[in-house]
């Protein structure tokens, strides 16, 4: 088995206070006068590209994100527009969190059978896990939006009913 | 008695059963489709295959029978491999249904494809379309598409309910399920249909997307519609109560008793559970002066009808109340009351028999006329005093206090009588004819709220047990009961049903026996 | 097969105390008597061969419904043989008692608490038993079967 | 003087309670008190399905999750008796050490925060941020990941991970460099770690520690050396061990665990095995609401060969990585969405993984899986009846029995001291309180 | 006349420090944000502008004098309202013997930039200094809280430690000033070693400097010298302030850090003196000067003045955002067991080479 | 900034231009309390910290005494043993207050419906913003902040 000793000391150098923190105080410094000098140059529309810091100015600059990301839920829709849910209660099921509710209903179509009558997910229960999309056997729902606002005034607007899930979605083209 | 071994395992049965019904006494579960115990043998679907030695093909289990020697095996290869194949053919034109259908989870689909199937589809053709939720009755919908033709309903309708309004149609892979001409499956058993389809083909009207099985908790029951007393489990769901109004109990289904009921229920009890969540007396009730009924609470209106209890028995004698049992209550129940009523308080005359209630429909096989799952019961236990002559004696003052214990007295001659009684008490469920003249209403409980026994109309007890909380604030009869007593001063101390059982018929519930037991004429 | 040493010697020493061995994915299992849990503990640790130096776990199951209805489940660790060991102490009903380790390994001490808090399960010769997930005013032990997940208790008031 | 540190103290992370017995400074006795953050993981466990505990797992070590959810995952596995592919183990090495990565800097970022030296925390929580991307790009969410499934992982890795990968480790490299500088050397630190909560190894060994805490002691013990699991003896990596058994020692060995973990990384990019990839030529690459329509009306016709353009949040799944990530039985794991839109068989098998009831369902038995967690051997005792939910889930948490001996380290120290020994055991209270 | 120029120096000087304070108080969030690759406070907007986050201390003055005020039930009303008008008076009055600027003849008077042109001006900053300190005692025995307690008893032990090796220190620069008058020790400054060298205190004492300016951050209690606030182990003497009382302690704080890196200028960095530049213009070495008028040699030098408090106070700042704290007895040894022995030696040092030198 | 005229018109001139004044100080210098407890601390970290810098909205300064405290953070799950130290905590803070539920567990309880946890901060302190999340990411803690800015400016001021 490799073992690796890491115990040290201090040297004299070190121990002497005075240097070790030059060298500290140098190396902050010299992050303050970089970011500084970059500051300064973007003032003057210069060296666009090295950025000041790591900072990203939300709400106007938003960090860039991986696509696999789970952001908000939405539901997505038929040609006619009408949820593709049908309300098969996987994502219910599958939920660790008991944060979605559906209610099915009889669908005229006898192909489709059914659909939800009452879609509502709890945003103040759900933990982001992405096992209802995972389950969904229809990717009628997705966590794609990109969409990170959904803070509320109060717990009823953490609750996101069918219309407003359906609303992220756009009817998709006819093929 | 032949003796034959199966996977190894010898067994001896009787003359004249199947390979199959051998492999399921040594618990080998031989998958299967079209066979089902209480129906004739078709052998259609061809999953039950298993390999004989000396037999040049592999059989269908449920088709050979038994027979001294045979070397059975319901595990090898090849076996498996056809069984697999065999679904693999079952599955061709099924559609892409899950989502949508009412028997996933218990689908026998999805089950033997677990179990035996595992296998990536290689299907790459269109599947075929057929004709999807049809309503083909007042309770069933039929869905053509993923039946697999194993014909355990036209087999039904032909032997058990002998209706014959099921047939298979066209041949080949255009073969179908339908009605026959000018037909509709509408007789009194057609939910037994639903059960025995082990696909998602026949599905339940009142059930349809109400709730999906898997949320679905069951407990063993005794059906309440008849004297017959089928054997049942209610499905029932508490977790997801938000779900369709509240509505707990999701469906009853019936449970094999080989004396009773086999495994059929008829459609009247069915679906007569909407009462457990509907029209419910959900909290205590006191009338107050010439008033109205009012919300009130256990402490208040036990404490009143104690109280009446108490000064009448004082002024009057146990000849100034009337107390009319019902045959809807468990046999601990009606003990329990005639421990209270008769024995501690010396109360004559406790009927239970409503004399207006009309014989209802009746047939040979399973419904009843006595639509009143305890009669027996509280004829056994002696409570079958006239209740029209209680009644009369409330009408004209001699009975001050009257119990009266579920009965709906809805006919004009009783309402007058009830009219002019002095002070009446209601204990039950819901909400109807008797209540509207109560002055103190006891909610109680429905069987599915509590544990209990009930002797059916043969005199066979049979045990349920509970699967649902009181509803709101109700309380099970028995604990009422037993307040009320001790409020009056008796020393009734039990906590549950399994106590005053014990005390009645000298066992515990686990002692008695799976199937019921039969009262043979003994007085308790 | 090296580990069963551990089983063997357990065996040898023990043999009227231990009421099961098994090994399940090679790991070592042996069900002893509550009486047996100090001596073989102790022997566990000084024996020159085994030298189990490290009680990595402590905790309980409960067997609802099953006689005796708990076991207390240790887990050893001799780090100088790369041996893992699965001691298994039934314990019954009414009063579920099992003698203290915090003699052998202080570490014990916080486990029992915690044993003790979540199941009820008394530890002989403990020297501070009380609660130590849960706060005092708390009834009943949350991980006992009969005890519903969502069966809240009132809020404690402000005690800090 | 008696004096209460926490729980609202802001050392103590809110949920732990030190009630001190002051004299001057110095710490007479030191009493820990914990469960503030009490959340019933375990009983949590026995209502879920299998499934649904990786959420809760998640959560127990929130420093580094992974490793807890990959823990979880190997001991259902090994109760199931399950082999998962050689690339899922590897993919699984690479994250558990980003994860161990992220849990030294946030350690060692937030005790020199509370000794006053907030650029080292911004500076270690700047290159937190660059492996949570990595975590995120992987797993799409950065903490609480849901990565782990039994038998696998839920998706391979993106494309582009290994160059990304490496940048960032080179990354962190150099913060790594620059804390070293700002604190290893500097005498104000040195001081105020040195001599400080020591514990021998004796002791260490008593109490059950082990981990950095321990192996700053000296002793060398380390899960991934004595029991290797997924493939950690495949790499070549030292476990540092210190002598002392203070905080420095301790912060020593976890800046070298640090860059050990890296080292480990770099061998396993090095080696990613591809595994296979099942892509049938002929197919076309068409839209998922699409495909499920084909085969809800059943227009199947060779749908089968298609592949599906499968949603972001799904990337990593899809048919052709499957294999990769998954181990190859039906019993544990969802099938492909292609094969869920597109015939019958795969949605039943999708359907009875997620029922209730139905789902994964290990034999009964009982199994005892350690990992080596952040904080030293993490342990998961899992106790199957053979239903679809475990009877008993008990998780061995690393930094309880370091907690135990938490009172015994700080008697004799200064009152100061309470905070870089507190910070130094990395007390994680989702994993301490469960 | 002399009324009227002696309240507008102290107007001057008292809005200066009030300046610097807000300054830093802003360059601080600023500071920090950079050195951690941040952008720090930037969203307050008046009228749309936004000014680099300017206003956010303003919105946090308006904020804290709006804010409840409250005094903890067991504590002493009276003191614990006074203690932060204590130390904040003490650490503002210490101005007044710093000389932000020369002699100047303005309008015919001439005017010493300086608010009060004391004799033992040192000694009264260090008075005012050491008084200041009973603010944060009484701050801390005033709350009724341990960790109040705690951090006061802390802040008068150090005080008390640190401000012995200042006045240590000090002596040297005294016996090679021969002066206590602050503007005398700055024009003493003025001078240059060799003719190139400015005669600063930092270059006659490097020790002296290392010494002062190490103790005077430690008087300003801001980290690695923030034992009394010491907010993740006791949060502070404060704890139990709120509003714009627990605001004046922040604005001591900052007053505080500015009358370091002033003393410091004065003592060791030549106060307001620039190099070369005398009272009538620049004057290099031979034949080179650069005529100025008196008002622009005033405003060099102010501004000097103020270029070199600035500095010390971003190095400060520096400082405060890159090391960890001390513990309370590793600071104790620091002072007594290393820097008083050191200070001591410094002045024997310094004894022997003037002694040398005469 | 939108100006309320009738509100203007009842109040007053003076007081409403002082309640606006109120409300945009209040609103950039947020002194918040952590209370931290449990996974959603380290997403708070990282808000606070570089890539996000809560500090550029004037939250920046983290006071651990709630006397100087104006947002109550409640970061992570509150159990019941913990209740009681976040209710004093609330109390102990000065008019005028804020709190911030932080995370699921806050706002509802989350995911851990159990016997040891509280179903949501409301039960016993009241809360201005809910921010859901599992943990939430940094963006929407930061988007909450600004709804919470929001709030604070067009609320009555009260002195």
């Amino acid at each position: 088995m490799a073992i690796k000793q890491v115990e040290r000391d201090l040297t004299f150098r070190e121990r002497i206070y005075i240097l070790e923190i030059l060298k500290a105080l140098r190396l902050t410094a010299r992050h303050l006068f970089r970011n500084l000098f970059v500051h300064i140059a973007h003032r003057f529309g210069l060296l666009r590209r090295l950025r000041g810091g790591v900072t990203y100015q939300y709400p106007e600059e938003r960090r860039p994100f991986s696509p696999r990301l789970r952001t908000l839920h939405r539901l997505t829709r038929r040609q006619d527009g009408s949820p593709r849910c049908v309300a098969c209660m996987m994502c219910e099921t599958v939920c660790p969190a008991h944060c979605i509710y559906i209610v099915g209903g009889e669908h005229p179509d006898p192909q489709i059978e059914k659909y939800p009558v009452r879609f509502d997910i709890d945003l103040g229960l759900c933990v982001f896990c992405g096992y209802c999309v995972e389950a969904c056997p229809e990717d009628a729902i997705r966590m794609d939006t990109g969409k990170l606002e959904f803070s509320s005034y109060s717990r009823e607007g953490l609750i996101h009913d069918l219309q407003e899930l359906l609303s992220r979605s756009t009817t998709p083209p006819k093929r | 008695m032949p003796s034959l071994e199966i996977n190894g395992q010898s067994i001896e049965v009787e003359t004249g059963s199947n390979v199959l019904q051998a492999a399921e006494q040594l618990d080998i579960h031989v998958p299967r489709y079209c066979y089902h115990p209480g129906l004739s043998v078709a052998g259609s679907c061809r999953m039950c295959l298993v390999e004989i030695e000396k037999m040049p093909k592999l059989a269908i289990s449920c088709h050979i029978q038994a027979q001294d020697g045979m070397k059975v095996s319901t595990e090898s290869e090849k076996v498996k491999q056809a069984r697999k194949s065999m679904l693999e053919f079952l599955l061709v034109n099924h559609p892409l249904d899950c989502p949508v259908c009412d028997q996933s989870g218990e689908c026998d689909l999805q089950n033997y494809y677990m179990e035996v199937g595992q296998y990536d589809s290689r299907f790459l053709e269109n599947k075929i379309k057929r004709r999807k939720a049809v309503p083909i009755g007042p309770h069933v919908i039929l869905d053509q598409e993923r039946c697999i033709l194993c014909t355990r309903c036209t087999r039904f309708c032909n032997e058990i309910s002998q209706s014959n309004e099921l047939g298979v149609f066209n041949r080949g892979n255009r073969s179908v399920i339908d009605l026959a001409p000018a037909k509709t499956l509408d007789n009194p058993y057609s939910g037994n249909v639903i059960d025995i389809c082990p696909v998602g083909a026949l599905t339940e009207r009142e059930f349809r997307f109400q709730c999906r099985v898997w949320y679905l908790s069951t407990q063993e029951s005794i059906c309440n519609g008849c004297s017959r007393g089928c054997n049942i489990s209610i499905h029932y769901n508490t977790s997801l109560s938000y779900k369709a109004g509240g509505k707990r109990v999701q469906r009853l289904k019936p449970r094999l008793n080989p004396h009773v009921n086999r495994w059929w229920m008829c459609d009247e009890g069915r679906f007569g559970y909407e009462f457990i969540d509907h029209n419910r007396i959900e909290s205590p009730q006191l009338r107050a002066v010439q008033g109205k009924l009012q919300t009130s609470d256990w402490e208040q209106v036990l404490q009143e009808v104690s109280t009446g209890l108490k000064t009448t028995l004082e002024n009057f004698g146990p000849e100034g109340i009337g107390v009319i049992a019902s045959p809807q209550l468990s046999n601990e129940e009606l003990y329990l009351i005639r421990k209270i009523f008769a024995e501690s308080m010396g109360v004559q005359e406790i009927g239970t028999r409503n004399p207006w209630e009309k014989e209802g429909f009746e047939d040979d096989f399973l419904i009843r006329g006595d639509k009143n799952p305890n009669s027996r019961g509280a004829e056994e236990l002696g409570l079958n005093s006239d209740v029209k002559a209680i009644l009369e004696k409330a009408a004209s003052g001699k009975i001050k206090i009257l119990y009266i214990f579920q009965h709906n007295f809805e006919s004009p001659e009783a309402q007058e009588m009830l009219g002019q009684a002095g002070y009446v008490i209601f204990q039950g469920t819901n909400w109807n004819k008797t209540v509207e003249v109560s002055n103190a209403v006891l909610p109680g409980a429905t069987y599915a709220e509590k544990d209990g026994t009930f002797t059916n109309f043969e005199g066979r007890l049979q045990r349920f047990q509970q699967a649902l909380l009181p509803l709101s604030e109700s309380k099970s009869d028995i604990e009422i009961l037993s307040t009320l007593a001790r409020k009056l001063g008796y020393p009734v101390t039990y906590l549950d049903a399994e106590e005053i059982f014990r005390e009645w018929w000298g066992r515990t519930y686990q002692e008695l026996e799976e199937f019921g037991e039969l009262l043979n004429g003994q007085k308790r | 097969m090296e580990a069963s040493i551990t089983l063997k010697k357990i065996k040898e020493g023990f043999g009227n105390d231990v009421i099961e061995v098994d090994s399940p994915f090679q790991q070592d299992t042996v069900v002893i008597a509550p009486s047996a849990l100090l001596p073989v503990a102790t022997f566990l640790k000084e024996d020159p061969e085994l030298q189990y130096n490290y009680l990595m776990d402590l905790t309980a199951v409960d067997y609802w419904k099953r006689k005796p209805r708990f076991e207390v489940v240790y887990h050893f660790l001799s780090v100088a043989n790369s041996f893992r060991l699965r001691l298994k102490v039934p314990v019954a009903e009414p009063e579920p008692k099992v003698d203290s380790l915090t003699s052998l390994w202080p570490g014990a001490n916080w486990y029992e608490r915690e044993v003790y808090d979540m199941f009820g399960i008394q530890f002989t010769g403990h020297p501070d038993l009380r609660r130590i997930l849960l706060y005092p005013e708390f009834e009943g032990h949350p991980l006992r079967k009969d005890y519903p997940i969502k069966r809240r208790q009132p809020l404690i008031g402000p005690k800090h | 003087m008696f004096l209460n540190v926490g729980p609202a103290h802001p050392a103590t992370h809110g949920v732990i309670q030190i009630r001190t017995e002051l004299d001057g400074e110095i710490v007479r006795k030191a009493d820990v008190e914990i469960g503030y953050l009490h959340r019933a993981f375990e009983k949590h466990c026995e209502e879920a399905t299998y499934t649904q505990c990786f959420p809760y797992s998640d959560r127990l070590n929130y420093v580094s999750p992974l490793i807890s959810n990959f823990g979880f995952a190997a001991a259902v596995e090994t109760l199931m008796d399950l082999q998962v592919p050689e690339r899922c183990n590897y993919i699984r090495v690479i994250l558990s050490e980003i994860s161990r990565l992220t849990d030294h800097l946030t350690c060692i970022g937030a005790s020199a925060m509370e000794l006053g030296a907030f650029s080292v925390f911004l500076y270690m929580v700047k290159a937190r941020e660059w492996l949570y991307e990595l975590i995120e790009s992987v797993t799409g969410a950065r903490l609480t990941i849901s990565y782990g499934r039994v038998g696998g992982v839920k998706a391979d890795l993106p494309e582009g991970f290994e160059k990304e990968c490496r940048a960032a480790l080179k990354k962190t490299r150099e913060v790594l460099k620059e804390v070293d500088e700002l604190l290893t050397g500097n005498r104000i630190f040195y001081d105020r770690m040195r001599g400080v909560g020591v514990i021998s190894a004796r002791d260490a060994i008593a109490y059950g520690i082990t981990g950095p805490f321990l192996r700053s002691t000296g002793e060398a013990y380390d899960v991934r050396k004595a029991f290797p699991y997924f493939v950690y003896d495949r790499f070549e990596f030292d476990v540092p061990v210190g002598e002392h058994g203070d905080n420095y020692s301790r912060y020593l060995v976890r800046m070298e665990e640090m860059q050990q973990s890296i080292r480990i990384i770099e061998q396993a990019l090095d080696s990613l095995p591809e595994g296979p990839t099942n892509v049938d030529p002929e197919g076309e690459i068409i839209e998922p609401d699409l495909m499920s329509d084909l085969g809800k009306y059943g227009k199947t016709s060779g749908l089968l060969k298609n592949e599906v353009l499968i949603q972001p949040t799904l990337q990593g799944s899809e048919k052709r990585y499957h294999d990769r990530i998954a181990a190859p039985t039906k019993e544990a794991w969802l099938p492909p969405k292609e094969q869920v839109y597109s015939n019958i068989e795969a949605l039943m098998n999708h359907f009875k993984i997620i029922m209730l009831g139905h789902g994964l369902r290990p034999p009964p038995g009982e199994v005892y899986f350690p990992v080596e967690g952040a904080n030293g051997e993490l342990g998961f005792y899992i106790v199957s009846d053979g239903t679809d939910r475990p009877w008993r889930v008990r998780c061995h948490p690393p930094c309880f029995p370091i907690m135990a001996a938490l009172g015994s380290i700080l008697e004799g120290d200064q009152m100061a001291d309470i905070v870089p020994t507190f910070g130094s055991v990395n007390m994680i209270a989702g994993e301490l309180d469960r | 006349m002399e009324y009227f120029i002696q309240f507008s120096k102290a107007f001057f000087i008292f809005n200066l420090v009030m300046g610097f304070m807000y300054i830093l108080t802003w360059l601080e969030r600023k500071q920090s944000a950079l050195m951690q690759d941040r952008i720090g406070a930037n969203r307050a907007d008046i009228l749309g502008f936004r000014l680099l986050g300017l206003f956010h201390p303003l919105a946090d003055a308006i904020k804290l004098f709006t804010k409840e005020d409250f005094i903890p039930p067991g504590g002493n009303r009276l003191l614990h309202t006074l203690a932060p008008f204590v130390a904040m008076f003490f650490a503002l009055i210490s101005f007044a013997v710093i000389p932000f600027g020369g002699i100047y003849s303005l309008g015919g008077y001439s005017v010493s930039l300086q608010v009060l042109d004391l004799n033992v001006g040192l000694l009264f900053v260090f008075a005012t200094m050491s008084m200041g300190i009973y603010g944060f005692v009484l701050a801390g025995w005033s709350s009724n809280n341990n960790y109040a307690l705690l951090g006061s008893v802390r802040a008068a032990s150090q005080m008390i430690s640190y401000e012995i090796t200042m006045g240590a220190t000090i002596i040297g620069v005294l016996m090679i000033y021969e002066t206590l008058n602050l503007q005398e020790m700055v024009l003493a400054q003025g001078e240059t070693l060799w003719g190139w060298i400015p005669k600063w205190g930092i270059f006659l004492q490097p020790l002296g400097f290392i010494l002062f300016a190490t103790a005077a951050m430690a008087e300003t209690k801001r980290v690695p010298f923030d034992i009394p606030e010491g907010e993740s182990e006791i949060i502070g003497y404060f704890v139990e302030y709120s509003g714009m009382k627990f605001g004046m302690f922040l604005a001591t704080d900052f007053i505080e850090t500015v009358l370091a890196a002033a003393l410091i200028t004065t003592l060791f960095l030549g106060g307001w003196q620039v190099p070369f530049l005398g009272s009538d213009g620049f004057f290099f070495s031979g034949e080179l000067w650069v005529a100025l008028s008196s008002v622009t040699v005033m405003f060099l030098q102010v501004s000097a003045f103020l270029l070199k408090v600035s500095v010390l106070c971003v190095f400060m700042m520096l400082v405060r955002w890159t090391l960890p704290r001390f513990r309370w007895d590793h600071l104790m040894r620091l002072g007594w067991t290393i820097m008083l022995p050191l200070s001591i030696l410094n002045i024997l040092i310094t004894a022997l080479i003037l002694l040398w030198i005469r | 900034m939108e100006i309320d005229f009738q509100g203007s018109l009842q109040t007053g001139f003076f007081t409403s231009r002082m309640d606006k004044m109120l409300g945009w100080a209040r609103k950039y210098s947020i002194f918040q309390y952590p209370f931290v407890t449990a996974c959603c601390g380290m997403e708070y970290m990282s808000t606070a910290c570089s890539h996000y810098d809560i500090d550029r909205f004037g939250a920046g300064l983290p006071r651990f005494s709630p006397r100087q405290a104006d947002v109550l953070f409640v970061v992570g799950t509150i159990s019941q043993k913990l209740a009681p130290v976040l209710v004093q905590i609330y109390e102990q803070m000065c008019a005028p207050k804020w709190v911030v539920a932080f995370g699921v567990c806050t706002c509802t309880g989350g995911f851990y419906d159990n016997y040891a946890t509280v179903t949501g901060i409301d039960h016993i302190v009241p809360v201005d913003i809910y921010i859901p999340g599992c943990p939430p990411r940094p963006e929407t803690v930061l988007e909450g902040l600004m709804l919470l800015q929001k709030k604070m400016q067009n609320q009555k001021q009260e002195i």
